[in-house]
């Protein structure tokens, strides 16, 4: 109906290679940089366009905007004065970094978690995965032109980080599972109020599907748009909702259950067309996967019981020499800490595993090429980057 | 693609048109959530200024500033918290040690000057001072250990027959896991007599560092090993852990570090003196803790130094009167054989006085120093007290000490309440066991438990090993035989129900309920009460020549007496505890080294 | 009965007349007694002689007052304890060369005499202003021994521990 | 696991392995076998996904350590490859060709602790520090205090007191 081929008449010569030579002085290439100031963009990074009309032919992604050095930061400080920092490498999702450090060093440290601990590391988890999914739709809603589910989303993500508020005590970075444990359990009639949300949100979803989902020009920018071969899902480091929106039902919360996963019951939507609108619906069915996830954890937590180890005088805390690697299943994929100790206070190496890094990165500088420039934004917000976690 | 539905349903938004707006109108003033964790509080009075906020604060965004002078416990300065750096992320509440720290649930607050949001919480005042809500610890500290590991102690039933020692000293691990706990805040630095470096030594502990540990020790202390065992650790009255949890066992692990290191290497590491005789000399009479320290210094400074001890051994009260179970005399000897070492030479069975006059040291010396001890015990003096039977404790130890015979009767009653007390009941409950297989020993203390001036442990383990303690009990009488083979002899004390022994401001004021009256039966009463010193070896002329305070000898800040030649320190000075005869041996031999310097400048 | 009766009463003036004798008394006795004492335990006796002074000058300022010399030829009842009183005035035992103990028990029992006297003697008047006087002396005297008993205590008991 | 391990060892002259925890694993490799251990991994035994690679600077010991974290999502099980560099001359074996996004943890190890891979796609080209003159800042030696400190000003109206010493000079300044 509204389809078009491009006059490649103007095009240039593809090289013996099979690359296009990008050569500026000829005038038929632009340089355009989509960020990192761009409504288009996630976050604090940019995309470095050579267009031909409106045609991208490369795109080179640029970092760095928010490098604080996080991983370095950490070797600076002791175990328990790298909590408060873990959070800040990712704003949206924080829960991930305090989640993967305080296993990490609890396995390297040989301390246990009490039972009611993980359940509400589990809630927390979920709660931080609901946001996240709020704002990606929101976010990939306006991407598309339809910046009222963004409005909506955030207003509902709000709710939760009122949930957040009253739990862990913050709400963005809440600073609430330390090694040991978490730092409270749940304040009276947590869960009315929870319950609350989730139904408010609930009707937001259903006005979304029929706003974002049920839409014949979402439809247009999304379907066929930004395939990614599942061939490339393992050459690319692809997980999460980007490889189940191809086919693969990768989950960590599946495939190597943590916490308290292995005693919820929940599948793991996938869909086949790795297109955006794929994505764009795995993300949405999770989302709904999620709502019934925090109801279940309600539901199934122990009602008693500590949520917190004492631990040994933390000024002097020492953890023998070692490794480890703890990974979860984030909003955006494979979230995981790589955390190496030498026997002294302090870390040797943190290292900060977060999807975005391969998904940004070479991932999608092998899909722009090809891409109307229109449809960049859209790529890219599909792919649901979190540039901090590129440049920590 | 594209079905009509696809095309008319997203219409459907404009139902929210007509719906309110679900944006706050006014967000300043909108209350947190009740744990949200907004500008800190704390609580001045209970905060001691220990510093551990100061130190696991990541971002370093508290620094600690003096807004009192410093007290026992209490180093007077408060946390001062920089909001241009500080993340909130409350480890400082968490790891708070006295729980003094809290934050409110306040987090709006709009100043035009960047400075005032670096303030002192508690003593700059904030409208949120008094704000219940907010982020409090939930539970107990959990971010450093509560509990002391437990000591490997004898068991009652292993220990009452013998004098071995009861307490085993702690296990690496142990104490690895003690050493742990000190959050080397510092604040029992000062309250030490000798202000031992004792975060540090704790330190080489944790590290497995003993040589080190040793060196901090001799620093300041030639009597750790002692002190190690019997050190009545004012320290730990102060440290920071105690205010929700156990202090830190710092007497027990100062024992660690000496029971991890050889005699040979002791003597190593602690060295012998590096510098030229210096031709002075010092005589120093009694060679007890006070004495020898001063001693210790002195020689390493190149003074030649004699000891003169009445006992035949050294180690005054140190020896004679702390039973062996709870200071072995090897110990005690390891401790001063480093201070021969250094070329003291220690006389004893020299009684001054009578074997040699004072007279005669001053004459032969640069200077003469007297630590002589409480080596006589009290009487109540009540009816019966000189009747054959009654001894005094302090007295019976040192007879156990000497190895001589002492009669055992199978009941004994001791009066007294504190650790001397407890010591000759202990002792006398030993050698029961050894006779009759059965311990027949009852204390009877003025004081009630609630003011008892005995250690805790002390009167724990009296109690396990079969001693029978009775709090307020006056003593009225030692009854005696009033007829027959033993006419005149101890067969009973009596006693009278303390009431209330102390009036509505804290003086002793006894009443008696004198219908409370029990016969304690015993052939041998033990009166365990004061101590005083023996200072007939002065003679009457000195005696009468030098300043006296209140019953002790007048001293300056030093140590030194009104008499030029004469210094005294110790328990006859300062009253009966170890390290604080230690700390005055230091400031004894500090004086007597300035003044010789000054004599050798004169004789330049 | 008369003759009884006689002996059982006496006055004020009389009355006072026998304190202060007892402080005196009490206060030459201390003062004798602080050279025969070894110095080391002077400062009791001295502490002691000088509290006696200050009894005597309280007392004298007390009787030279308007208020009490109204009453000073009161009849007042004679103290049961009076014996006691006058015995403790007169025998001194204490031995030639006392120790710290000895001459603080002896001075504690002393104050037991007085406070027992006043104390009955306040109990003796009627309120007004010679009770007041009997009552602020016998707690005076209270005062004392409990500053005493407590010198004991840190002496006797609790050095050593 | 123990297994693979076990079968591996001969072939490629593993280290001791060590079992973190039922479903990883450490093991080190020489750098002359690694390539050919990869690919046999990812082949034949089924660890398809790179999940990191990294570099830990043992600075005392003189070396580098490269860690080729490999998960085999099926078996639920992860492999870390633990490959030591000369830290006087670090050089490592790109490996884009086998996992094309490991050029983007090459250019990072590149930036960030001066790791050379020849031959990897981009590897010079700056990541995430633009115009950074000093040593690569992941290093050990590279002191983050130090250049804050020659880097940013601190703010006035500072100053701290350690409780022990302030005491020692109020109470007992002599001793």
């Amino acid at each position: 109906m509204f389809s078009f081929q491009p006059d490649r008449s103007q095009y240039p010569d593809i090289g013996p290679d099979g690359k296009f030579e990008i050569d500026l002085e000829t005038g038929k290439f632009l340089k355009l940089w989509q960020g990192p100031n761009h409504p288009g963009i996630t976050g604090n990074m940019s995309v470095e366009l050579t267009v031909n009309g409106d045609e991208v032919v490369e795109g080179k992604t640029h970092v760095g905007y928010l490098h604080r050095g996080f991983e370095k930061l950490m070797e600076r400080r002791t175990f328990i004065q790298v909590f408060p920092i873990v959070c800040r490498v990712c704003v949206p999702e924080p829960d991930f970094n305090e989640y993967c450090y305080a296993a990490a060093v609890e396995e390297l440290a040989g301390i246990e978690t009490p039972e009611k601990a993980k359940w509400i590391r589990a809630l927390i988890l979920e709660m931080g995965r609901f946001n996240s999914y709020m704002m990606s739709i929101g976010g990939i809603g306006g991407a598309l032109g339809n910046g009222i589910v963004g409005q909506w989303l955030t207003y509902v993500r709000d709710l939760m980080l009122d949930r957040f508020e009253e739990l862990t005590g913050a709400r963005i970075y809440h600073m609430f599972i330390l090694p040991g444990g978490v730092r409270a359990g749940l304040p009276e009639g947590f869960e009315g109020r929870m319950e609350e949300v989730l139904a408010t949100a609930e009707r937001y979803l259903d006005d979304t599907e029929k706003l974002l989902f049920t839409n014949a020009v979402f439809k247009k920018r999304t379907k066929g748009v930004g395939y990614i071969d599942p061939a490339l899902f393992e050459s690319y480091g692809v997980t999460g909702p980007n490889a189940r929106a191809g086919g693969v039902a990768k989950d960590v919360r599946k495939d190597s259950p943590y916490l308290v996963y292995d005693q919820l019951d929940f599948d793991v939507p996938v869909e086949h067309d790795s297109d955006i609108w794929a994505r764009a619906t795995v993300r949405y069915r999770d989302l709904r996967v999620t709502i019934d996830l925090l109801r279940q954890i309600l539901a199934k937590m122990p009602k008693t019981g500590e949520v917190m180890t004492s631990l040994p005088n933390v000024l002097h805390w020492k953890i023998p020499r070692g490794e480890t690697y703890i990974k979860g299943e984030s909003s955006r994929g494979e979230y995981g800490y790589y955390l190496v100790t030498d026997g002294s206070g302090y870390p040797r190496r943190v290292n900060v595993r977060g999807p975005s890094y391969t998904h940004a990165m070479a991932l999608l500088e092998h899909l722009i090429p090809g891409t109307n420039i229109a449809d960049v934004a859209a790529l890219m917000v599909s792919l649901h980057t979190y540039p901090p976690e590129i440049e920590r | 693609m594209g079905s009509l539905r696809d095309v008319l349903s997203p219409f459907t938004a404009w139902k929210h048109v007509i719906e309110t707006p679900v944006t706050l109108k006014n967000p300043i003033g909108r209350e947190a959530a009740d744990r949200y964790r907004g500008f800190h509080q704390n609580d001045t009075e209970k905060c001691i200024g220990c510093g551990s906020c100061e130190t696991i604060c990541q971002n370093a965004a508290i620094d600690m500033v003096p807004v009192d002078d410093p007290k026992e416990g209490d180093s007077g300065l408060r946390p001062q918290i920089d909001y241009g750096r500080c993340c909130w992320c409350a480890l400082c509440v968490d790891v708070c040690m006295t729980g003094s720290l809290t934050m409110s649930n306040e987090y709006t607050w709009v100043d035009t000057d960047p400075d005032a949001f670096r303030f002192i919480p508690g003593v700059d005042e904030k409208p949120w001072d008094a704000i219940a809500k907010g982020y409090q610890r939930p539970g107990e500290r959990m971010l450093s250990g509560l509990t002391r590991p437990e000591m490997m102690e004898m068991e009652p039933e292993a220990r009452i027959d013998n004098f071995d020692e009861i307490v085993a000293g702690y296990s690496r691990e142990q104490a690895v896991l003690e050493a742990d706990r000190c959050v080397e805040c510092g604040l029992c630095v000062a309250t030490c007599p000798v202000h031992m470096d004792i975060p540090d030594y704790i330190a080489a502990i944790r590290e497995g560092d003993y040589d080190l540990g040793t060196q901090i020790l001799y620093e300041t202390n030639p009597f750790s090993e002692v002190c190690g065992r019997v050190c009545t650790h004012k320290c730990e009255t102060v440290c920071a852990a105690q205010y929700e949890g156990e202090p830190i066992a710092i007497r027990w692990l100062k024992r660690h570090i000496i029971d991890n290191v050889s005699e040979e290497r002791r003597l190593e590491i602690v060295g012998t003196p590096q510098v030229l005789p210096t031709g002075r000399k010092v005589a120093i009479v009694g060679a007890g803790p006070a004495g020898l320290t001063t001693a210790y210094d002195l020689a390493r400074q190149g003074h030649a130094v004699t000891v003169y001890e009445a006992q035949d051994h050294a180690g005054g009260m140190m020896r004679y009167g702390i039973p062996e179970y709870r200071l072995p005399y090897d110990a005690l000897d390891r401790d001063i054989a480093v201070i021969r070492a250094q070329g003291v030479e220690i006389k004893t069975g020299v009684r001054i006085g009578s074997d040699i006059t004072l007279a005669q040291l001053k004459a032969d010396n640069d200077a003469v120093v007297l630590g002589i001890g409480l080596h006589m015990g009290r009487s109540t003096r009540v009816p019966g007290s000189d009747a054959p039977g009654v001894e005094a404790a302090i007295d019976l130890l040192r007879r156990i000490t000497a190895g001589e015979e002492v009669p055992v009767p199978k009941k004994v009653a001791v009066i007294g309440g504190g650790n001397v007390a407890m010591d000759i009941a202990r002792s006398m409950a030993r050698l029961q066991k050894q006779k009759y297989g059965a311990v027949g020993v009852t204390v009877t203390a003025l004081e009630d438990f609630a003011h008892f001036l005995a250690d805790k442990e002390e009167v724990t383990e009296s109690i396990e090993e079969g001693i029978e303690i009775l709090d307020a009990r006056g003593p009225q009488e030692m009854v005696t035989f009033k007829s027959g083979k033993r006419k005149g002899e101890v067969k009973g004390l009596r006693t009278w129900k303390v009431i209330s022994i102390f009036d509505d401001q804290g003086r002793f004021a006894p009443q008696y309920d004198e219908a409370d009256e029990i016969v304690h039966e015993a052939e041998m009463v033990v009166e365990a009460i004061g101590q005083m010193a023996d200072v007939s070896l002065l003679g009457d002329e000195l005696t009468e020549a030098l300043q006296w305070n209140r019953g002790r000898i007048a001293v300056d800040a030093d140590g030194h007496t009104s008499e030029p030649w004469l210094w005294a320190g110790g328990d006859s000075v300062h009253g009966p505890d170890v390290i604080h005869a230690v700390a005055d041996g230091h400031k004894l031999a500090a004086s007597v080294s300035a003044m010789l310097a000054a004599k050798a400048e004169v004789a330049k | 009965m008369k003759a009884e009766a006689l002996s059982k009463m006496t006055n004020v003036e009389e009355v006072l007349e026998t304190v202060a004798e007892f402080d005196r008394e009490a206060h030459s006795f201390y003062t004798d007694l602080i050279p025969k004492v070894s110095k080391d335990i002077r400062y009791i006796v001295e502490e002691l002689a000088r509290a006696e002074l200050e009894h005597i000058i309280k007392l004298r300022g007390l009787l030279a007052s308007p208020n009490m010399r109204a009453h000073l030829k009161d009849a007042i009842l004679r103290p049961v304890a009076d014996r006691r009183f006058s015995d403790a005035i007169q025998a001194p035992e204490l031995g030639d060369a006392p120790d710290d103990q000895e001459v603080l028990q002896y001075a504690l029992a002393r104050e037991q005499t007085a406070i027992e006297q006043y104390s009955e003697l306040a109990a003796n008047t009627p309120p007004g202003p010679m009770h007041e006087v009997f009552s602020y002396l016998a707690n005076e005297e209270s005062k004392h021994k409990s500053d005493l008993e407590a010198l004991y205590y840190q002496i006797v008991h609790s050095g050593g521990v | 696991m123990r297994e693979l391990i076990e079968h591996l060892t001969p072939r490629y002259s593993l280290g001791a392995p060590v079992f973190q925890r039922p479903g990883l694993t450490f093991v080190d490799v020489k750098r002359d076998k690694l390539r050919a251990l990869l690919l046999d991994l990812r082949d034949k035994h089924g660890f398809t996904h790179l999940v990191l690679l990294t570099a830990v600077d043992w600075l005392e010991e003189g070396r580098f350590q490269l860690t080729y974290l490999l998960n085999n999502r099926a078996a639920d099980q992860t492999l870390g490859l633990r490959l030591y560099l000369d830290r006087a001359n670090p050089m490592g074996d790109t490996i884009h060709d086998i996992w094309p996004t490991a050029a983007t943890y090459q250019r990072e190890l590149r930036e960030m602790f001066g790791i050379a891979f020849p031959g990897s796609p981009r590897v010079d080209e700056e990541f995430i520090l633009e115009g950074w003159t000093d040593m690569p800042p992941y290093r050990r030696d590279f002191d983050t205090l130090a250049y804050s400190q020659q880097t940013f000003v601190e703010r006035g109206g500072r100053e701290t007191h350690e409780p022990r010493a302030t005491m020692k000079h109020k109470l007992y300044p002599e001793g």
